[in-house]
């Protein structure tokens, strides 16, 4: 974007601290997700993998969250739809396919966890699990090391709003706040858990549930990456500043069914779904970078293009990768070598 | 008698007890609207209503709890936990409080609640779809576990659980759902708790177990009959907590020599506790050592396929078990 | 209380709808609820029981807590330091020392239980356990049953502030919020979870949690049973006509050890104990009814004499009173007869 | 050498460890300005500042996760749980996470915590100041469990389990803080995790077991040497998880007649697949039944002293147990 006269308004994107081509990158990767997860829907629809679990709807906020992180020292605990944001802090599709067909080079896990189920020490990713809100208190513990050893680092973890209804958010989110822990909790809240609407998980709002621990609690709109990426680089600073954790309330709406395993269709209607259709991010902060000249329709043909093309190469490499061996699927229940002890 | 699937003999226990008694309800993720995410609640909130069906936020230990809160208020609930393996959260309430209620108490109060939870795998579930508690629960006494392997006793039993005056845990095999069908009468039935049933008779080995891993052993028998001419006898827990020891006792000293199989991992499972019983009481009927088949002693089995056969057992492992036994 | 002219004020308690005999009721409990754990305190130290845990410094609002309550149709979860509230539901001082000395006879357990863990059909007090906080669900499930049942009744549940950092706090209000069950949820905050204060629990407010679960919380001084008494019955109203449940916060001091095993000055000073001495509830409800003209030193002592010989008879026949026999001492571990199975 | 209690030495091991490491913090309830409620970690706040020694909030899934957290991280936590029985809330952290986090990540992440636990009865404190948790963990892969006798062992395998790389549960019997003191060196040492000891030689009967009961044992033991001339073998596990296979099967056949031996309660128990174990190896060399003395299946112990020592094991019911097997 060039800006000619001195009148001319700063955009939203650099009064922010982002430059031309970081919002051009957060379209790019947003869309990458985007695409890969309907890739993903379609290979089950195929029978060529038996469970995908989509994140379509949640993409725009969790590019911009990754944003706002600091890939070099903080850690990443998302959860099962934030492949938006794994792509983000450096995942790469052909990574993520090998996850989805249980291969033996898929980082997370070796093929070992269902697909979504991220993991990956190079990436700071650290893994996670089925049951959900168990990551909460590991953030936490995370937090807690940076504090114990003096480093500059935030951790961010992610879940779902029915699965701030366990035990583990509440005890998460008090024992952070007690100690002023740099952590950033995150409660995607796309309306529902599998079947069961936000009105049947809770009376109150998840935000406001902050106030309890003595922190701060904010709702944003999921749809609006970039005020969403403004809340989180506050909350990252916040943390930073050893301010203590914020709660981040980001509203979306789960626009593909709970997994494949699931027909949504007892629960809700195609009515409503088409409605929150209308809202989706993507498209809107194309409009975005259009508006402020940043990009046309060539731009949006050739990266369709492009990222069709990483999609088929990754695709192809990940379904002709071997499985971990049969010899391999019962190592690392211990370690395998007794570690030096040694400290430091 | 018609066949049914072992799903519909669950949710048609649930239904008729349901009918039948009105403090008899099922609260759990997603039993409401959906009816499950297996299913096995269908249509019971359209017959019952929101109250009696009840979808609740998703907090294991909530759903415990306020079954355990319900049913000392003198009401028969049935929680289900979706996956066994997200029952964990609810493990303080199930052996801190429903198993201790009773004792606790001195019988003032007491704890008729049911625990229903879809064990084990072969669904390509991946570590955390796919795993037996069993071994969990079973050494704290106060409950009741169950764990049928066929659609006459999953009804029978579940029925018998919800009557029971004590805390049950009834672990269905989310494999055996719609891959096990069998002839369960119209009418009411029930089926004991603590009785052990004998599947198939014969003289040459025992076979005892529980739950999906039979119906491998009663194929293999089938084969080995067939071709080998070993007749094995084989044996239903069914009740694991507590166990049948008597019906224990009667199927080991019948070949004198046992193979312990289940799905759960070897150390520390059921298997040991029947091992231990048949140690202590039989040791000089015993032809061969006292073998176990149980799944491996690793965290839970991966999700892909290789390795997912790798993990489960199936018929072809419990044919080579049990020919070797035979041979002994 | 006699009100001579028109213009005399309404009495505080008046207002509230308590009757004069009410109040000297509520005195009476609050004292003999303190005589007897003082009691209690001095068996132990005399080695003529292994433990105590006591609630001193926590009665004027127990009792004024149980006074809001209908004791016909309520459910009761109290914690392990409401003496002063069992006492006023009905259970004896009798009962009490048979726990204390762990008779057979006693209600609560046979003698099986801790002292201080009640429960009592009779008196629709739910048995109760140790770990902390678990009874919080069952007191959901108390309420949720009168719903189904269509049963005007209202659950009552009280934990200590340490014990509101627990999962189940958390999982029950929100259960409880989202179908607005009748449940009356109070946290004792008597500032210390065994050595741990306040501060280390929570940088929150208690009462402040139950925003993030869609209903009322009230913070409320426990050393006035007047103001807690209003607020329980207002909370007690709540419940009855379908408003759903309220979390009240009492405010009070642990004036004891946290148990006759805590050496207290090992993580707090004497001189804070006596500064919170002086706000003790009891004396000042003496003066409130003694300048409401309902009290005087002859009545004063005329009840300390009666409690007095209460005590004595109560604790000789709890001495007396035999174990529960060894051939007893492992039934109940599941129900000796089957039920019928009767349905109604 | 010096004799220290049990609980001396459990609180040197972690003194020693935070000086020598300085991953090495310590968290729980009480466990800073109070030093703990048994006083175990007295003096490390004091050293080490609150950063290492840190007071939670009274929640124990948060502690076990955040130390799992911490442990990921790099750090070497040593989680408190004040009492075992209330250490069930944070079940899900250590089955789910603690336990799967190597295998699950392909060993790409790995969870080094320890969690200390004060198990088992004796003190009056009732049906939940006394527990014996060992059964709800023991059949979970990925978990280490130890359970020391002795203040040797309690020392020495607690620095083990620091600076193992895997989860370990430490139970420690409460009882023996200060019942029990023995021999430790001043210099730092370690006991190996996976083996057992023989506390005793002796060629009439075998009797293996772990924690409290052994000192029974080891008194009844004597007794009988004296009294009877019987001479016992006794097995201290000290390794729960993984059990010292080689150990068990070498001390069961020194003798043929095996008494297993522990606190927690019989059914499913630690001795059950000790029992089980020996089934599948060594029948042929058994001269007897093998029999598990335990706790009864009771929910807990009552706190009115006839109803704990009825539950409770002791000398005089360990020697009537040892010399019925002597005089199989
Ligand atoms: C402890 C636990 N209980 C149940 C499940 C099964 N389950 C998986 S996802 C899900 C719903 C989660 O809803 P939400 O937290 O809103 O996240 P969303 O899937 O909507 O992103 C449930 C019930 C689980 N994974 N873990
Ligand atoms: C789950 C659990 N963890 C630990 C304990 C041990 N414990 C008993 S009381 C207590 C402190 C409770 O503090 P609070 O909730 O503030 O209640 P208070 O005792 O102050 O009334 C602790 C840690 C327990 N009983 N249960
Ligand atoms: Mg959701
Ligand atoms: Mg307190």
């Amino acid at each position: 974007m060039t800006q000619t006269g001195a009148v001319r308004q700063q955009s939203r994107h650099a009064a922010l601290g982002l430059t031309d081509r970081q919002v051009i990158e957060m379209y790019e990767t947003m869309m990458r997700a985007r695409r890969f997860d309907e890739r993903c829907l379609l290979l089950q629809r195929a029978g060529k993998v038996n469970f995908h679990i989509s994140g379509i709807g949640q993409e725009p906020s969790q590019v911009a969250m990754a944003f706002a992180m600091d890939f070099e020292k903080d850690w990443f605990l998302p959860y099962y739809r934030d492949y938006a944001f794994v792509l983000t802090v450096g995942m790469t599709l052909k990574e993520l396919f090998l996850s989805l067909f249980a291969k033996a080079e898929d980082p997370n896990s070796a093929g070992r966890q269902m697909p979504g189920h991220f993991g990956c020490k190079r990436l700071r990713i650290v893994t996670g699990s089925s049951p959900v809100t168990t990551q909460v208190p590991h953030a936490v513990g995370f937090a807690y090391a940076a504090k114990l050893r003096g480093e500059s680092s935030v951790a961010y973890v992610s879940f779902g709003e029915g699965s701030s209804n366990q035990g583990d958010f509440h005890e998460g989110c008090n024992f952070a706040g007690v100690h002023k822990l740099p952590v950033i909790f995150v409660c995607e809240n796309n309306g529902y858990a599998i079947s069961v609407p936000l009105s049947k998980q809770t009376a109150g709002r998840i935000s406001d549930r902050a106030i309890g621990y003595g922190f701060p609690g904010v709702r944003v709109d999921g749809n609006d990456p970039l005020e969403v990426y403004r809340v989180m680089k506050e909350a990252h600073e916040r943390a930073l500043n050893g301010e203590g954790p914020t709660l981040i309330e980001v509203m979306s709406y789960r626009l593909s069914p709970h997994s494949t395993s699931d027909n949504d269709l007892a629960y809700r209607t195609k009515e409503e779904v088409e409605a929150h259709r209308k809202n989706d991010g993507i498209p809107a902060f194309r409009n975005y970078l259009t508006e402020a000249g940043l990009w046309n329709e060539e731009r949006e043909n050739e990266l369709q293009a492009r990222i069709r093309k990483e999609l088929d190469e990754a695709q192809a490499y990940a379904e002709r990768a071997p499985f971990q061996s049969v010899e391999d699927a019962f190592r690392y229940v211990y370690a395998e070598e007794p570690s030096s002890g040694e400290g430091r | 008698m018609p066949v049914i699937e072992y799903i519909e003999a669950i949710r048609s226990a649930m239904k008729e007890e349901m009918e039948r008694d009105s403090r008899v309800f099922v609260l759990g993720e997603d039993v409401g609207l959906k009816g499950g995410v297996f299913t096995t609640t269908k249509g019971l909130q359209e017959q019952f209503g929101e109250l009696r069906a009840l979808d609740t936020p998703l907090s294991e230990s909530a759903i415990a709890g306020v079954a355990i809160g319900a049913a000392m208020a003198g009401l028969r609930p049935i929680a289900e936990m979706q996956y066994s393996d997200f029952m964990f959260p609810a493990t303080n309430q199930i052996i801190s409080e429903a198993a201790k209620i009773r004792y606790r108490s001195n019988n003032d109060w007491d704890c008729p609640v049911v625990i229903r939870a879809p064990i084990g795998g072969g669904v390509f579930g991946g570590l955390y779809h796919s795993q037996c508690p069993e071994s969990v629960f079973f050494g704290t006494p106060g409950l009741k576990i169950l764990a049928p392997a066929t659609a006459y006793d999953a009804k029978g039993l579940l029925i018998s659980a919800i009557r029971d005056p004590d805390p049950v845990l009834f672990f269905e095999h989310k494999k055996c759902y719609r891959l096990i069908s069998d002839e369960v009468p119209e009418g009411e039935y029930t089926v004991p708790i603590g009785k052990s049933r004998v599947m198939r008779e014969g003289d040459d080995i025992t076979v005892i177990g529980y739950s999906l891993p039979l119906h491998f052993a009663m194929e293999a028998a089938a084969e080995l009959a067939r071709e080998e001419g070993v007749e094995a006898h084989i044996l239903d827990l069914r009740t694991l907590q507590p166990l049948d020891r008597e019906g224990i006792l009667e199927a080991a000293s019948r070949t004198g020599k046992v193979l312990i199989v289940h799905e759960d991992n070897k150390t520390g499972g059921i298997g040991a506790e029947v091992a231990a019983i048949i140690a202590e009481e039989l040791l000089y009927d015993l032809d061969a050592p006292i073998r176990r088949l149980c799944g491996p002693d690793v965290p839970a089995m991966p999700i892909n396929p290789p390795g997912e056969k790798h993990f489960m057992l199936n018929k072809e492992k419990l044919k080579t078990a049990m020919l070797e036994l035979a041979r002994y």
